[in-house]
């Protein structure tokens, strides 16, 4: 397959991934997890991770009801303080922290209540991407492992679909996705979500063929326990680490993918809430006059993507068996 | 190995064949058509209609695609909605730009990241370490295009070191031959024009390097580590060699598998990246010219583009293939 | 010998960027001697076509515009006619032949001479199109202006304006038109009436489109050759770097050469690209540029040109759409709501005026006394009751991914106006669409939409091109059928005698704002800037901007 | 004046948050010129960790600290500097590792990976290094060698892997040789060779052997000293023939009596040692042994016991040891003909039964060694 090539290569770095993280014999006694858990608390990186997303959930709940403005109120303008059009947009004041946006909106309020979209965009997304991806993956996966002849056709099967995703250019899938459905809020979503699909299938596949091999499996087969029962009851949950991680840090990717599409105009043009990325694009034409503008969103974002992607990484370590001695 | 790529080039007639129907179908698909981007504000109804008639978009889509179908076989890619120029002669002046930023980003990414990479494993623990593990995880999380601005507004703008926009100064006389800036300029001797294309693919090559940079800082820094920890590379220093011997032969030497593969996947995430970093920066390539051209529905250069990507594609990774079985002799070309 | 790799690898890396930097320093060097007769100018898009007679696209109209020159054209930083290569014209008694006396001793950039031949052969080159040619897209604005072709193939022409070409000597051409109409001969300062050099376009096979359906290309006349009188020449299309490159036409018989020597437009799509590239050097001056950008950029000392508002912004109303549209009180009602001033004061560049009808107050037949409608909340809500009207939802369209001189800013406007319309109790559906195709599908053809905004930008100056286009027949934007309004329309089209013309444009006004087919926003002057010390442009509402005069103080 | 003179040798591990271990803990032995020197107890006892001492192959970590003397012929091995150890390594001391497999440069084929040592000590290169590594490979038992010269590790079988790996180990006839585990990771038969192997290269090279085994068969078969660890310290030394004979220690008496053996009564059940090496005593406050011993008595707790010295060249570090001559089960050479696997090519002089129970998985050998360095890693 042409483009399945490429995605090939990618697809087996992914699949690695997954039996490393999955493959761990040793460290019987104490459960992975909360193995695990015991090495995160023990990681800086994982505790300043757990922070950062920690004030980023709690903002994104209690947020919007703190604000001191609404996030769609353009005082601003009706005050005839702001002008963006003649380039007056006026900065931090004493009852306006950040100022105005540039459609007089109290931009401290807005960054505030976009906390909560910008959280339901990355998870949203990812869970999309989390829910399909996992079920061709565990199909898959089950099929591999424990399907015997037509499990491996099953798996082929499944799996060259996923190498195609895997080979498109992300960006243009979105847009294109984008232009299918026109702008909107689920269109960001699904289309973030969907670019993510074949690492989560690729991962758990990975992962759940890794533990069909190991001894348990062949013990509970050989003691006659149903295959869909073994696949779900023992390899599934046992699959489960990478996968979980993966989530993590495309949390993290989602947000930024999802400042991308805003910037190419395809975000959500919803401004009744606000998002982050789309606060971000729409500062884009006063870069010249009020940078800040485009610079909060920004470093909110930034700062959020680093949380997920410190805790995601630290629990890949943390789950990593080869790290566990 | 003769055999293998034989069999390669040709499972790609019937690869191209189905993408070739997919995209057709998914493109005609999309709402609107390309009558409306032409016209804009002026058009009517009637002369929409005109228009699909002339490019036969009123036909069945069997029909069209047979149409199509019967192009492609004679290498015809017809031409572009939009331009009105051959889709060939399009690719042909868009796509060496993209190469020319792809591969900026990867030579930076690489000759920074992998050396960075290698001495924060070997400084684990230490400042230089934690700088560079930092720094590529931020640099995953800077939005591209923000980036791109912060660049120009400090580089361009600021200190008018480097320009903001475009890949060659268009003051400076150059001989286009390939397309390829630089090349063309050592080619054709006219050293300023190599030099200033170089210098206009600083900025943006370092835009779109970022996310690869910190990929592979990080890859190379995790696998130096692991090997590091390889029984192999003990066995080594038991034979008493020298420091610099283990190092290369050993340690490098196996380092690099994973990340060459990583390298290798990178190359396709570039192109995403390009259609940021070829708006922002103003750089004639296809990332911004497809993106145009999906909301121009200008089906033929879609078409073609793809087309034309796709064979590449399968060129590249056999060429990556092959030379996987060249640095990991336990990868056989099958 | 640690780890020597590593070291060596920054090293280069170190080097190569130096290096690259040093070039970079002595290239600067030169290119800023040379630089004092070569201006770069940043344009928003590539131009589509040469060939101006097959453009409609303002970057191919801003390039004909230095190359061509047409037989009248408007006045510098107007609208009025004055002589372009004709010296003067005059109607007969009927109003339907013009004779044109052009200037002598004029020749193309081949070095043929220009002369009554010459147009006529350009004239009747137009009127006998076939094919291809007659495609919409191909030959926009001689449809738009002269209907239809000699022979039409398609059954939704209307007959050809154009009747015939006759040279009476060497510089004096009559031009037959089948009726009076107000086009003529303002039209004719439409860059797309440029004339060409005739061995040229046979050269170069201009009128000849090869291929067919998903496969039509351009001559290379219309790509590469193209041959006017204009004050420069054609040199390059380097389509890779984005740039388009002319040069001063030596021998130019107009009343003064280009001061540059070389003039190179250079496409940056994005806004803030545009004024990044100004800012650091890349460019000496750009269009299109963005309002919040205006002042700042001033206050820099970069010397900003406001063009006259020659545009309108209009909320279009589609009475097909939502019934309770049909109802004038609720029309008017969403008039009343909309707080346009406050709109204008913080969305629109400095000089950006509220309308009070379908077109600027700089052109003939705009009326002073036509119905306003000034922002009343109470006076909407009343109406809106009086309607029966109470929770009405209106799907409100509005494009993305797009600015145009009349509205820099999409996005903002919706949300001001919907902002406005929720505050007088109608509910709005938002509904954002792609510019292109989506928005101008959705909104120019279909029975979707009940809201959206469009706007117009004028091509020469005359009502009509305005009010015109707009209302003069049955179109699915409005969504209305008035006969009465349309007839009023033709009369007035046909009327020969401009002072009478003028008058029945100022009744229509009337009209139309009594009938309020849509609600008139703003016109707002586009801003184009250039370096601190360039100067001789004189901006113009038709964005007719010369760039021959354009010269660099130091 | 021994070869090679251990003494006092100690390890210690120390982490960020986790208590210090000490993984060898004053152990002392020697070997003489020629002498095969068994050092044989459960995985986790630290006879890794001490070969990886000796050869100065501990990371060189903070946490990590070595601290004793060992004497190579006039220098300590402990105390050279880097430099002078990588001379040393290679040359004059040289170490043969358990997995075959991943102790080998997977990327590099086997020749290259044996010429490389020979240019570093004895300056060949080129043919003459190429020619050099074939009879190498030729002695050690490769067939057709000049071919697997070209080839690469994953193309050999896992006999033949360790085989090159003895074959770098001698190249350049060190005097010393340290064997960690060198046969555990074949099948028996093929264990059988290798061990054949390693005698003869002693036998004909008069190189000095240091075998580390958790494995008695291997010990009986080869060595002439025998070195019993537990916990990091030297519980018991003997020549091989007395120690089977008649162990004292209560450890060694369990280690043989888990050993299966043929000739025993179908009724009679193995008596493992009870416990696991996990719950040991530190040292510092009695015999660490002590909690899993059938023998332990107060004394055994309270203070460390010392070495004894009885009067045959034998010691033991036991308060209570096993009467001298009795409850052992009577190793003798009977049981050794009867015993097929090593013993039997073990040939005349030795070694009890083969196949031997191993006393614990060999992960977690590998485990309990040196930490992991990527343990302190934080992204």
């Amino acid at each position: 397959m042409t483009i399945t090539e490429r995605a090939r290569k990618k697809a087996e770095k992914l699949d690695r991934l997954g039996e490393l993280s999955a493959a761990r014999d040793e460290e019987r006694g104490v459960s992975l997890w909360q193995e695990a858990f015991r090495r995160l608390r023990r990681n800086p990186a994982a505790i300043v991770g757990t922070v950062v997303l920690g004030l980023f959930v709690l903002v994104s709940i209690v947020g919007p009801m703190l604000v001191p403005y609404g996030p769609t109120d353009t005082i601003g303008i009706r005050e005839g303080l702001v002008k963006s059009g003649q380039g007056i947009i006026p900065g931090s004041s004493a009852d306006h922290w950040l100022g105005f946006d540039h459609q007089g909106r109290d931009e401290f309020s807005r960054l505030i209540v976009g906390a909560r979209q910008t959280l339901l965009v990355g998870v949203v997304s990812t869970l999309i991407g989390l829910a399909i991806g996992a079920l061709i993956g565990g199909v898959a996966g089950a099929a591999a492992g424990l399907g015997g002849r037509w499990g491996r056709w099953l798996d082929t099967g499944l799996m060259r679909i996923v190498d195609m995703l895997l080979a498109l250019p992300s960006l243009l899938l979105a847009v294109s996705i984008a232009a299918l459905l026109g702008a909107s809020l689920t269109t960001v979503m699904i289309a973030v979500g969907v670019v993510s699909v074949p690492v989560f299938a690729r991962l758990l596949r990975g992962s759940m063929i890794a533990q069909s091999n190991s001894d348990y499996v062949l013990a509970a087969t050989s003691l006659g326990v149903r295959r869909s029962k073994i696949a779900l009851s023992h390899v599934l949950p046992n699959s489960l680490a990478p996968v979980i991680v993966q989530a993590t840090l495309t949390l993290a990717t989602a947000i930024i993918e999802a400042a991308a599409l805003s910037f190419l105009g395809l975000g959500n043009p919803d401004s009744a809430v606000p998002e982050w990325g789309v606060m971000l694009a729409d500062a884009q034409p006063y870069l010249g006059i009020r940078p800040a503008l485009a610079i909060y969103p920004a470093v909110a974002i930034i700062i959020t993507a680093l949380g997920f992607t410190l805790l995601g990484e630290a629990m890949r370590e943390a789950l990593d068996p080869k790290l566990r001695k | 190995m003769f055999r293998f790529i034989v069999r390669r080039l040709l499972q790609l007639i019937p690869a191209l064949f189905g993408l070739s129907i997919l995209l057709f179908i998914w493109l005609h698909r999309l709402p609107g058509g390309p009558e409306t981007a032409i016209l804009g504000e002026r058009g009517t109804p009637e002369m929409r209609a005109a228009i699909r008639q002339n490019l036969g978009l009123d036909e069945p889509i069997l029909v069209q695609y047979g149409r199509f179908m019967k192009r492609m076989l004679r290498l015809d890619l017809g031409a572009s909605i939009a331009t009105k120029r051959e889709v060939t002669t399009e690719f042909l002046q868009r796509f060496p730009g993209t190469v020319e930023l792809a591969a900026t980003a990867i030579i930076i990414a690489i000759a920074i990241g992998i050396p960075l990479g290698y001495l924060a494993a070997r400084r684990r623990g230490r400042l230089l370490d934690h700088v560079s593990v930092a720094g590529s995880l931020i640099g995953v999380c800077i939005p591209v295009f923000f980036l791109a601005y912060v660049l120009k507004a400090i580089f361009a703008e600021n200190l008018h070191l480097f320009p903001s926009s475009g890949r060659q100064d268009p003051t400076i006389e150059a001989t286009r031959i390939t397309n390829f800036f630089v090349l063309d300029g050592l080619m054709t001797r006219e050293w300023d024009a190599a030099a200033d294309a170089l210098w206009h693919l600083v900025l943006p090559g370092l835009a779109l390097a970022s996310i690869p940079l910190a990929i592979i800082v990080r890859i190379t820094r995790a696998s130096v580590l692991e090997v590091l920890g390889e029984d192999f590379v003990r066995t080594a220093e038991a034979k008493g060699l020298t420091e610099r011997v283990v190092r290369q032969r050993h340690v490098l030497r196996n380092a690099m598998l994973p990340v060459a593969t990583t390298i290798g996947l990178l190359t396709g995430g570039l192109l995403s990246g390009a259609v940021l970093t070829e708006t922002v920066f103003a750089f004639s390539g296809i990332g911004a010219f497809i993106a145009d051209s999906i909301s121009q529905r200008d089906y033929p250069v879609l078409m073609g583009f793809i087309m034309i990507i796709a064979v590449l594609f399968v060129l590249v990774n056999l060429l990556v293939d092959l030379s996987y079985s060249l640095i990991d002799p336990r990868v056989r070309v099958r | 010998m640690r780890a020597p790799r590593p070291k060596v690898a920054i090293a280069a890396v170190a080097v190569a960027a130096l290096a690259v930097a040093g070039c970079a320093e002595s290239d600067r060097g030169e290119s800023g001697a040379s630089q004092k007769d070569t201006l770069v100018f940043g344009v928003a898009g590539d131009p589509k076509v040469l060939d101006p007679s097959l453009a409609s696209d303002g970057e191919s109209l801003r390039v004909a515009r230095q190359v061509f020159e047409t037989l009248v054209r408007p006045e510098e930083g107007g609208t009025k006619i004055t002589p372009g290569l004709a010296e003067s014209w005059t109607p007969d008694s009927t109003g339907t032949v013009w004779t044109f006396k052009l200037r002598s001793g004029v020749k193309f950039h081949d070095g043929t001479d220009f002369n009554a031949e010459a147009v006529c052969v350009n004239f009747n080159r137009w009127y006998n199109s076939t094919g291809l040619m007659q495609s919409p897209d191909v030959t926009p604005y001689w449809q738009d202006v002269m209907g239809g072709f000699a022979k039409n193939e398609r059954d939704d022409l209307p007959e050809s304006l154009f009747k015939s070409c006759t040279a009476k000597d060497a510089t004096t051409v009559d031009l037959a038109f089948t009726r009076v109409s107000s086009k003529v001969p303002a039209a004719l300062m439409l860059p797309s009436f440029s004339i060409h050099s005739p061995k040229a376009l046979e050269e170069y096979k201009a009128s000849t489109i090869g291929g067919s359906a998903d496969n039509v290309q351009y001559p290379s006349y219309a790509m590469e050759h193209p041959t006017g009188t204009g004050p420069f020449k054609f040199k390059s299309w380097d389509v890779a770097n984005k740039t388009l490159t002319l040069e001063r036409n030596e021998d130019y018989s107009g009343t003064e050469k280009a001061k540059l020597k070389t003039l190179i437009f250079k496409t940056i799509s994005d806004e803030n690209a545009r004024k990044q590239a100004l800012r650091s050097g890349d460019i000496q001056g750009y269009d299109l540029v963005g309002p919040a950008d205006v002042e700042p950029l001033k206050g820099e000392g970069f010397n900003m040109l406001t063009r006259p508002a020659f545009n309108i912004l209009y909320l279009a109303i589609n009475q097909k759409g939502n019934p309770k549209l049909a109802d004038l009180r609720v029309r008017q009602a969403i008039a009343y709501a909309l707080n346009r001033q406050a709109l204008v004061d913080s969305k629109l560049p400095p000089g950006a005026k509220v309308a009070t009808q379908f077109m600027p107050d700089t052109v003939e037949g705009w009326n002073s006394s036509v119905t306003t409608y000034d922002y009343n909340v109470e006076k909407a809500k009343q109406l809106l009751a009086e309607a029966g009207a109470t929770n009405l939802t209106l799907k409100f369209h509005y494009p993305t991914e797009v600015t145009r001189p009349y509205m820099p800013n999409p996005k903002d406007i919706f949300e001001l106006l919907s902002t406005d319309l929720q505050a007088v109790g109608i509910k709005v559906q938002g509904i954002p669409l792609k510019w292109s195709p989506d928005y101008l599908n959705a909104t120019t053809s279909g029975r979707a939409h009940d809201l959206h905004f469009l706007g117009w930008t004028g091509d020469y100056g005359d009502a009509y091109n305005f009010i015109g286009t707009m209302f003069d027949r049955q179109k699915d934007e409005w969504g209305f059928n008035n006969p009465t309004l349309f007839n009023q329309f033709k009369q007035a089209d046909t009327t020969a005698d401009s002072a009478a013309r003028f008058e029945l444009y100022k009744q229509l006004n009337a009209e139309v704002m009594k009938f309020l087919p849509g609600v008139p926003i703003s016109h707002s002057p586009p801003a184009i800037v250039f370096g601190k010390d360039v100067t001789g442009v004189k901006a113009s509402p038709l964005t007719d901007e010369r760039f021959a005069t354009a010269e660099f103080k130091s | 004046m021994a070869l090679l003179d251990v003494e006092d040798l100690s390890v210690t591990f120390r982490q960020r948050g986790k208590r210090t271990v000490r993984a060898v803990d004053g152990v002392s032995f020697s070997v003489d010129a020629g002498e095969v020197v068994g050092l044989v107890g459960e995985s986790g006892c630290g006879k890794s960790v001490t070969s990886l001492a000796l050869m100065g192959l501990l990371p060189r970590q903070p946490g990590i600290s070595v601290g004793g003397k060992a004497d190579f012929d006039g220098t300590d091995l402990l105390r050279v500097d880097r430099r002078a150890m990588r001379d040393i390594r290679g040359r004059d001391v040289a170490m043969i590792f358990q997995d075959p497999l991943s102790s080998l440069n997977p990327v590099i084929p086997i020749g290259r990976q044996v010429t490389e040592v020979l240019t570093r000590h004895r300056g060949l290169s080129g043919d003459a290094a190429r020619k050099e590594a074939a009879d190498l490979l030729d002695r050690v038992g490769i067939p057709d060698p000049t071919r697997r010269l070209k080839e690469y590790p994953h193309q050999l079988s896992g006999g033949m892997r360790q085989r090159a790996l003895i074959a770098i180990a001698v190249a350049c006839q060190p005097r010393l040789l340290i064997a960690d585990e060198p046969t555990t990771a074949l099948d028996v038969t093929i264990q059988a060779q290798i061990l054949e192997l390693l005698k003869a290269l002693v036998r004909d090279s008069g190189t000095a052997l240091v075998m580390i085994t958790h494995d008695l068969g291997v010990v009986a078969g080869m060595c002439d000293t025998v070195n019993v660890l537990y916990a990091g310290r030297v519980v018991e030394t003997a020549r091989r023939r007395p120690l089977f004979a008649e162990p004292r220690h209560p450890y060694t008496v369990g280690l043989l009596n888990s050993i299966p053996r043929l000739d025993a009564g179908r009724g009679d059940k193995l008596s493992p040692i009870p416990g696991s090496v996990r719950d040991v005593l530190p040292w510092a406050d009695g015999c660490a042994f002590a909690p899993r011993c059938d023998r332990q008595v107060e004394a055994c707790v309270g203070e460390p016991p010392q070495l004894v010295l009885t009067h045959t060249d034998r010691t033991y570090r036991c308060v209570n040891p096993v009467p001298a001559v009795g409850s052992a089960p009577a190793v003798a050479e009977p049981a050794v003909e009867a015993g097929p696997g090593p013993a039997a090519e073990a040939g005349p002089e030795s070694g009890p039964v083969g196949p031997v129970a191993e006393v614990d998985p060999v992960a977690e050998e590998k485990q309990s060694s040196v930490p992991a360095p990527r343990e302190e890693e934080s992204a």
